[in-house]
């Protein structure tokens, strides 16, 4: 290896195979196919070249751990940031990357309240946490149903995963149900969810609820929709979240997901340039980390979005440690002062793949907005049916509040002092 | 209790039975295994998987697939019938015959046929050549060495090569043709290689070697297939219907049936067959049946290809409800309790055990468990009522007896 | 049918005279059916404390159920088993060893993943009283497991077994495998020792041997021993009582060379010769 | 070891062993060089202590032996020209050799009757002559005949030896292997036993090799014998020889002199002679 | 030749029934346990430490729990995982709500909790056998994970059910400074929580499994692994030579699950710093009864084998597949690849020795022993 390559290294704690092996091969392949771009067509990130080393977690919190444990001292300053890709093994790797001042971006699952950059300096649940997709996804019941004032008194059921990720968003419903006055009731399916008769028949039959709120994972997903469509209840009024909204979740339901609408903080689709780019430079080189028909996918562009992300905070960072390989402290600086705007989304060739986002020491989610879509059982395709509707901050900042303070007091941890919500960072 | 009421119990409890039924459908596979030779198959839920991959990605796989493995099995089937050729030639026949089948067709078959599966498993590009390599050698290899003879290895390639050249129309007939002699394949792979020389073993050395059959199966099937969710339409509406106001879907009805056939087959074959006895010997007393002359190898290879099948049509079932993916394979875990509590030995018991899991777990979970303990009861109800159930018959309730005598 | 008195002991080739006075089991009416198949049929007999008892029979005559009634392991439909004048038909197997009942069974039945040392310590159990704490810390149950070693140590070196002390019983040869299974028994320290054909499959040194053992068991510790053998030399030469089942029902019941001789025992089991 | 062996092997004995060594568990050498044959149509046992390898022997020859972790290290084991280790146990069947293994090993969940016609799993001549010959051997046991739907598991030891023996018969072999036959039996049926192992040698040409411990009988049953020690042949010869044999008749017939010895008056003492040394 | 018995006699039974009768085992298992303590700590290394070491001896420690009750007791049981949880949520909250107490004392107390929890679960032990019983524990398994998922309490009310390690000291609050037991501040080590060395986890670990593993060594070469050893071999012929079957069993259950109880304790406390109930599901039970049968049914070494083959050998061919598979494979191909080796080699194993690991070092000593004698 030649002494002037540098490179910035990147754990990549992948599943590819298991129940959720469709989750974890479309986002690590979207993302490395963007980390690749980098390399092709730009010879790195400002020179320094990215290099990634898959480990194998099956989506098992331990293996996740070890994996964690295994590369995080690799490459010339260790590794930059991790991405777990699961809300279990986020939780597994929180205190260790803490200690280890390794970044963890959860982004769009993981701990809520780690968007409280005080308490939580090195979890960054990027873009929307689950709280605030959460509250996007009242608005945007509230608005099929003409105002969020008509909320009273309707009755919503949430259908969720009996885990740490399916339990997540119980308070903030709860709490939202107590202020718009709309009833909820929580509906349990235990892993891996194969089976949802009773659940559905409670539903459609005795609870007879307005909306369904879907919030599954993996094999659940489709599951949910074929049994609400043998008990009869509309696709159109069950709304997933989005680890319930991809082509791998809807697809197997057939016409049974038809009308069934998802949230999401990036669309589907491979029309953008730098999409386009990606196919003709990367695949085309075959060099490629998945099968091109995937190119595209919900998961895939997850990934894309979560390359930007990474990629523009590491230049953020460069910026002002210079061209240099980046250690962990400096990425979060990246992190933490970085500030996607719509010109440079438009500048990367994501025009609408993602909407800006801006990050702060405190805030370290960034509270972008969510977009809904519906699934087109016939074309195949998922279409939007909204604009970028924003989160309620107003609900969610004085939750994560709360429970990042009880996390804190639990552990006898001082906050990071000198800052206050939105205040720019030392 | 109003009308309501009771048709909503009765809407549940019909649900309840359904789904039941397709828990049998995985049971069955477990059940037959056990029965057959007292193993306990930890590796079903695999088998259901790779069955119902095989199957999906064969009615998915492009027009270059059909063709590397057709003409591979003209190819395999022109050597196979050389072979055989030179054996009858020659005129010290048993010999020739020892000879071509333990070097001329064997020794060369198998190193090409793992260079060629590793290779496959390997290079991504051009898959669906791969793929098909994979499927026409592994067909072939097993079939040589189950069979001895290449006569038969030739008449089922060519076999092979006609189906593959077959036009589109008869796409899914030819995919599940396919799909079952795979599955044969693999069973007779899994005689030679995991039992043959586990013969005479603990039960639980034996169960464990099915956990290392399971992974390896898992591997094969998501990386000779792949890892993606696949959609599986077998043609049957999953459409529900009312009758007085209780909603049944047709599709649940379907698998009802298939059921119903599998099981009668089976509990006649066992019963009432020379076959059938002889297996249940063999789960008796592994060296007793070789000692009267029970040919164990071809014994386990009948039953794991039955076991190949019933999961082949579990998996086909299961996979056009929810979709081809890997979860399915964690379906094994829902039969557990329906053969506990039908009884390890009974292929109706799977059925019956089936109707009473998934009323049970269905009845509870909206009675009791939504209104009072906040749901997700299914999981354990089932098990808890198999652990109840067993105290008063150890033996579930059609296996059978569990002999203690001194 | 009644073809002995069993005040009348006589011995048989020897020039001992075995005189016993009291009976230390008495069996009283006992039934046992499974499904169609009777088993025992009223039968009784009574076992005098200190003698060896012989059961006797064709094969499938009930005489392992008689035993299994004894042993608490079946359980009989009717009649009543006595013990030392206590009545204990309804005591469970474990109660029964407890009470000083040791057997050896037909088709061996020992422990097979265990060496013959810890087979025989299994015997030990009903003797111990260490519990499993003091166990796990080693020391306090020091003495007692010497204590029960070297009772063993004396069992094994009378059965004449050092040379396999460690070896795995599973792959012992058969005869040794019933001597590793008397010697089990007799670690118990058993009042009555229940012998289920402890001598087949042996061949006639080992045969000598096995009786040998039994006589000089029932000699120096006064313990009764209940036989079941198919070897009609064996049972003539050291039985002192010998009862004859057939299809469950007893046939006869008497000193040995009445037994012997009785028109019904040779029509069912002996032959003619 | 000695001539009469050695040229055996080619004058057409039915099953010839070559001085095989037998190793179980990869450590535990059992054999130790063992030679004998079976001439067709003859009655061979083997005679010999508790674990001298017998069981051993029989389960080398029906290649029983892989199912244990056993295995034939040394030597060769003919059968008609052909090599048993080439075989499996159920080719032999097959081909005619049947065992009867210690210790019973009937099919517990299966009923007697049961148990006896998979003993005819290999046959294939047809229905009629199979059912012919489950009455042959009802009638050899009318005990099991009362017991034919009783499951195996549960009927008594000497029952299952019968359905074992019988099991046996039922596959009308041409070799049968018996490994102590008349264990656990009732004397007359002793007597029995040995009647029908004469009987299907005189009008079927049956070959047997039999492993007693039963010696006086198993010597007057049979035409030839071998003695084995430790896992090695200490003598062999006909027989009527061996049954005159002082050595033979002391240890195992237990006659010395005229006079049989009472049980009761045996001393005890190891008497065993070391045949090698 | 240099690994022999010859010329060590015994002179008592009491040198005979040592745990390891030949010198050349004692000096060698001193010697492994001396490395054990010193080396890893020395070498700082946290990879080895925390996610390879730590997670054997947890899962080690698990395994032999499931051994004593399957690999002696003979009682198959699918509900380790449940038992585990116990432990876990026991001890968690044990530390939350009752901060005085020395760490090694909850666990203790946690591993009684799950004892208790394991008699109950055990009792149908009595009427139901082999794989029907084996079946039957799951319902332990899942029943106890739903009730954890579903009861706050366990989990302080943490919304996504995770129950995180606070921090720990050794010997508990008492022994801060100002204490009762201030006297102990000094060695009074942080040995969880954030900021807890992992030297000083490791060695906390490492005490506790050297300690239950010698004393369920005690436990199994006297009285009572005898009595579960017969219950297991054969339970009819126990029960008749006078050893109570239920009582057996059921001690056999507590045994097994204090182990499993405070293998989970020291999951959520040493190892990995919090778990929610996926920690303890169906796959971690079924991959503790994997661990025992790979490793040796009945042997104490065997479990920590069998761990070490379980454990290790996934994450061992994930970086023989970096090192060498890269570029040349997809992710995929060699995850799948994995998968297949690693179920390859179980099936291997079990092909050349179906009683485990531990059988097979028995062997290659024996032959050691013999050496250069070939039997
Ligand atoms: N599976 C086995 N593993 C290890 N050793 C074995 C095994 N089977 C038998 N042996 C050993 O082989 C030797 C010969 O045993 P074998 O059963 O052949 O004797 P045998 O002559 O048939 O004795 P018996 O008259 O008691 O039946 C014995 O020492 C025995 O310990
Ligand atoms: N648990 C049981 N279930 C059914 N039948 C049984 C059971 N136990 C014994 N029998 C039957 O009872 C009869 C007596 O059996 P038992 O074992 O007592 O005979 P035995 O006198 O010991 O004969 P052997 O000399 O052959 O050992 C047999 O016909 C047997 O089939
Ligand atoms: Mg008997
Ligand atoms: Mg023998």
């Amino acid at each position: 290896q030649a002494q002037d390559t540098k490179e910035q290294f990147f754990p990549a704690l992948v599943y590819r195979t298991g129940p959720y092996a469709a989750g974890g091969s479309g986002f690590w392949g979207g993302m490395e196919d963007y980390m690749a771009l980098m390399n092709l067509r730009d010879g790195g990130v400002n020179g320094v070249m990215l290099k990634w080393e898959e480990c194998e977690t099956a989506y098992n919190s331990d293996r996740g751990v070890e994996c964690y444990e295994r590369l995080k001292n690799q490459g010339e300053r260790g590794a930059t940031v991790v991405h777990p890709l699961s809300t279990g093994i986020t939780y597994r790797l929180i205190e260790r990357a803490t200690t280890d001042k390794i970044p963890l971006i959860s982004m769009g699952y993981g701990r809520t309240d780690a968007s409280n950059g005080k308490i939580f300096p090195w979890v960054f649940p990027l873009i929307t946490n689950y709280w605030s997709q959460n509250t996007a996804k009242i608005k945007y019941i509230g608005m099929q149903e003409g105002g969020m004032e008509n909320l009273k008194g309707k009755k919503i059921a949430n259908l969720h995963h009996d885990s740490s990720y399916g339990k997540e968003t119980r308070p903030v419903l709860e709490k939202q149900a107590e202020m718009y006055g709309f009833e909820i009731r929580h509906y349990p399916v235990a892993h891996p969810g194969l089976d949802q008769k009773a659940a559905w028949l409670d539903i459609s039959r005795r609870y007879k609820p307005d909306w369904v709120i879907l919030r599954g994972w993996g094999v659940m997903n489709p599951t949910a929709l074929k049994e609400a469509a043998r008990t009869g209840f509309s696709a159109d009024r069950i709304v997933g979240v989005w680890w319930s909204g991809a082509e791998e979740d809807v697809i197997p339901a057939g016409k049974a997901a038809d009308g069934y609408v998802a949230a999401g903080f990036h669309p589907s689709g491979s029309d953008f340039p730098l999409i386009q780019e990606i196919l003709d430079i990367v695949h085309g080189a075959g060099k490629g980390n998945i099968s091109p028909q995937r190119v595209g996918t919900i998961y895939y562009n997850r990934g894309i979005v979560a390359g930007i992300v990474t990629v523009e905070a590491m230049r953020t960072a460069q910026a002002k440690f210079g061209n240099i390989v980046l250690s962990g402290e400096e990425m979060r600086w990246g992190l933490e002062n970085l500030s996607i705007s719509a010109e440079r989304i438009a500048e990367l060739g994501a025009d609408g793949l993602m909407a800006p986002l801006s990050i702060s020491c405190a805030d370290h989610e960034g509270g972008g907005p969510v977009k809904f879509s519906r699934w087109d059982a016939a074309s195949k395709q998922w279409v939007e049916v909204t604009d970028w509707i924003p989160t309620d901050k107003s609900i969610v900042n004085s939750m994560i509040m709360d429970s990042s303070m009880a996390y804190a007091s639990e552990k006898g941890i001082d906050p990071r002092s000198g800052m206050s919500m939105g205040s720019d960072c030392g | 209790m109003t009308l309501v009421d009771f048709l909503f119990f009765v809407e549940v409890l019909v649900g309840g039975f359904l789904t039941g039924i397709m828990y049998a459908l995985v049971a069955i596979g477990l059940v037959l295994i056990f029965k057959a030779s007292s193993i306990f198959n930890f590796a079903q839920g695999a088998l259901v998987l790779f069955g119902a991959l095989t199957f999906v990605l064969l009615t998915e796989v492009a027009g270059d697939f059909w063709a590397w493995t057709g003409w591979l099995a003209v190819g395999l089937a022109a050597a196979a019938g050389i072979i055989f050729l030179l054996g009858r030639m020659n005129l010290d026949t048993t010999k020739a015959k020892k000879f071509s089948e333990k070097y001329v067709l064997k020794l060369p078959l198998y190193i090409t046929a793992v260079l060629l599966v590793v290779l496959a498993l390997f290079v991504d590009g051009g898959q669906n050549m791969w793929r098909g390599v994979f499927v026409t050698l592994l067909i072939f290899l097993m079939l040589t060495t189950a069979v001895k003879s290449p006569k038969w290895a030739m008449g089922v390639l060519l076999g092979l090569a006609v189906v593959s050249f077959l036009g589109d129309g008869v796409v899914t007939y030819r995919a599940l043709a396919v799909s079952l002699v795979i599955v044969i394949g693999l069973a007779i792979a899994i005689e030679r290689i995991v039992l043959r020389p586990m013969v005479n073993q603990e039960p639980i050395i034996l169960f464990m070697a099915t956990i290392g059959l399971n992974y390896v199966i898992e591997g094969i099937a998501q990386g000779v297939w792949d890892a993606d969710v696949h959609a599986l339409d077998i043609g049957i509406e999953d459409i529900p219907f009312e009758v007085y106001g209780v909603y049944v879907s047709q599709f649940d009805l379907f698998a009802g049936l298939i059921a119903a056939i599998l099981v009668t087959a089976l509990a006649i074959f066992f019963q009432k067959t020379r076959v059938g006895r002889a297996l249940r010997a063999v789960a008796d007393d592994h060296q007793a049946a070789l000692s009267v002359g029970i040919p164990l190898k071809n014994i386990w290879v009948v039953v794991w290809a039955a076991a190949g099948i019933v999961a082949l049509v579990a998996g086909l079932m299961w996979g056009s409800k929810l979709g081809v993916q890997f979860s399915i394979s964690l379906l094994a875990f829902k039969a557990l309790p329906v053969i506990i509590i039908g009884g390890f030995t009974s292929i109706p018991g799977a059925i019956v055990g089936g109707l009473i899991v998934g009323a049970t777990e269905k009845l509870f979970e909206v009675f009791v468990g939504i209104p009072f303990f906040g749901g997700g009861t299914e999981n354990w109800t089932p098990y808890m009522l198999g652990m109840f159930f067993l105290m008063f018959r150890p033996q579930g309730l059609f296996g059978e007896k569990i002999i203690e005598r001194v | 049918m009644d073809t002995a008195t069993t005040t009348d002991v006589q011995t048989y080739e020897t020039e001992r005279v075995r005189e016993f006075t009291n009976f230390i089991l008495e069996v009283e009416g006992i039934f046992v059916s499974f499904g169609g198949v009777k088993a025992l049929q009223d039968v009784s007999f009574t076992v005098y404390e200190g003698e060896i008892f012989s059961i006797i029979g064709p094969n499938g005559a009930g005489k392992t159920s008689m035993l299994n009634v004894i042993s608490g392991f079946y359980k009989a439909n009717a009649g009543r088993i006595t013990y030392q004048g206590n009545d204990r038909t309804k005591a469970s197997p474990e109660q029964v060893a407890r009470m000083g009942f040791a057997r050896t069974f037909q088709n061996i039945a020992l422990f097979k993943g265990m060496s013959t040392l810890d087979n025989i310590m299994t015997g030990r159990i009903v003797r111990v009283k260490n519990n499993f704490l003091k166990e796990a810390f080693y020391f306090p149950a020091q003495p007692q497991e010497d204590a029960q070693r070297e009772y063993v140590e004396q069992i094994i070196d009378f059965l004449e077994i050092q040379s396999i002390r460690k070896t795995p019983v599973g792959k012992l040869p058969y005869g040794l495998q019933k001597r590793v299974e008397l010697g089990r028994a007799l670690a118990m320290e058993p009042k009555i020792l229940l012998l289920d054909e402890p001598m087949a499959g042996m061949n006639l040194e080992e045969k000598e041997d096995m009786a040998r053992f039994v006589l000089d068991v029932n000699d120096e510790f006064g313990t009764t021993v209940v036989l079941i053998e198919h070897d009609m030399g064996v049972v003539m030469d050291i039985s002192d009582h010998v009862v004859v089942l057939d299809h469950g029902e007893r046939i006869a019941h008497g000193v040995p060379d009445d037994v012997r001789t009785n028109k019904d025992v040779i029509r069912a089991y002996l032959g003619e010769h | 070891m000695n001539e009469k062996q050695q040229d055996a092997s080619t004058n057409g004995a039915l099953i010839s062993v070559n001085n095989i060594e037998v190793i179980y568990d990869r450590v535990i050498l059992v054999l130790k060089g063992v030679s004998l044959e079976v001439p067709e149509k003859g009655i061979v046992t083997l005679l010999g202590a508790n674990g001298a390898g017998k069981t051993t022997t029989l389960k080398a020859i029906s290649n029983l032996l892989r199912a244990e972790r056993g295995e034939v290290t040394k030597g060769s084991i003919i059968y008609r020209g052909e090599r048993v280790d080439a075989m499996t146990p159920s080719e032999l069947v097959v081909r005619g050799v049947t065992q009867v293994m210690e210790g019973r090993h009937c099919f517990e969940h299966l009923t007697v009757e049961e148990n006896l016609l998979t003993g005819a799993y290999t046959r294939r001549d047809g229905r009629a002559a199979i059912q012919a010959d489950l009455e042959l051997v009802y009638e050899y046991f009318p005990r099991l005949k009362e017991r034919r739907t009783g499951v195996a598991g549960y009927i008594s030891g000497g029952e299952q030896q019968m359905t074992a023996v019988g099991r046996a018969l039922m596959a009308k072999p041409t070799v049968i292997l018996l490994d102590e036959p008349s264990m656990g039996l009732a004397p007359t049926l002793v007597e029995e036993i040995f009647e029908i192992i004469k009987k299907l040698n005189e009008n079927e040409k049956v070959t047997i090799l039999l492993a007693e411990q039963n010696t006086n009988m198993a010597l007057r049953y049979s035409q030839y014998g071998y003695i084995l020690e430790n896992g090695r042949v200490v003598m062999d010869g006909d027989s009527s020889d061996l049954l005159q044999n002082e050595d033979v008749k002391e240890f195992y017939l237990g006659v010395s002199g005229d006079k049989r010895k009472s049980f009761r008056n045996v001393k005890h003492y190891r008497r065993r002679k070391r045949w090698l040394t | 030749m240099f690994y022999r018995e010859v010329g060590q006699y015994k002179s008592s039974y009491r040198a005979d029934q040592a745990i390891f009768p030949i010198t050349n085992d004692r000096i060698g298992v001193m010697l492994i346990l001396i490395v054990a303590f010193v080396v890893p700590p020395l070498s700082g290394n946290q990879y080895i430490m925390g996610p390879i070491l730590t997670q054997l001896l947890v899962f080690g420690l698990a395994a032999l729990g499931l051994n004593l009750l399957t690999g002696y007791a003979g009682q198959v049981s699918l509900g380790s995982g449940g038992f585990m949880a116990v432990g876990a949520f026991g001890c968690y909250n044990l530390v939350l709500r009752l901060p005085e107490i020395p760490i090694f004392i909850d666990f203790i107390l946690a591993g009684l909790m799950a004892a208790a929890v394991g008699i109950l679960f055990g009792i149908p032990s009595l009427r139901i056998k082999g794989f029907y019983l084996a079946v039957a524990t799951l319902a332990s398994q899942f029943f106890l994970l739903w009730i954890f998922d579903h009861v706050g309490w366990f989990t302080n009310y943490d919304p996504a059910g995770v129950a995180s390690a606070p921090t720990t000291t050794l010997f508990g609050s008492l022994a801060e400074e100002g204490g009762v037991l201030g006297f102990l501040a000094p060695i009074n080590v942080l040995v969880s929580g954030p900021n807890a060395t992992p030297e000083a986890k490791y060695i906390l670990t490492l005490s506790v499994v050297v300690v239950l593993a010698l004393l369920a060594k005690n436990l199994v070469r006297g009285m009572t692994g005898r009595a579960w050893m017969a219950i297991r071999d054969f339970d009819i012929a126990a029960e008749i030579i006078g050893i109570r079957p239920l009582r057996t069993k059921l001690l056999a259950f507590a045994i097994s699950s204090f182990y499993c109880g405070v293998a989970g304790a020291l999951y959520v406390f040493t190892y990995v710093g919090n778990a929610d109930t996926e920690a303890f599901d169906l796959i971690r039970s079924f991959t503790i009864l994997f661990m025992i049968i790979i490793g040796g049914l009945g042997s104490i070494m065997g479990s920590f084998l069998g761990a070490a083959f379980i454990v290790l050998l996934p994450p061992f061919l994930n970086i023989l597949a970096s090192h060498f598979g890269e570029g040349t494979l997809s992710g995929a191909t060699l995850a799948n690849l994995e998968l297949i080796i690693f179920g390859g080699s179980i099936v291997f194993i079990l092909a050349v020795e179906p009683q485990g690991i531990a059988r097979m070092w028995q062997i290659a000593k024996e032959k050691l022993r013999q050496w250069p004698f070939p039997y």
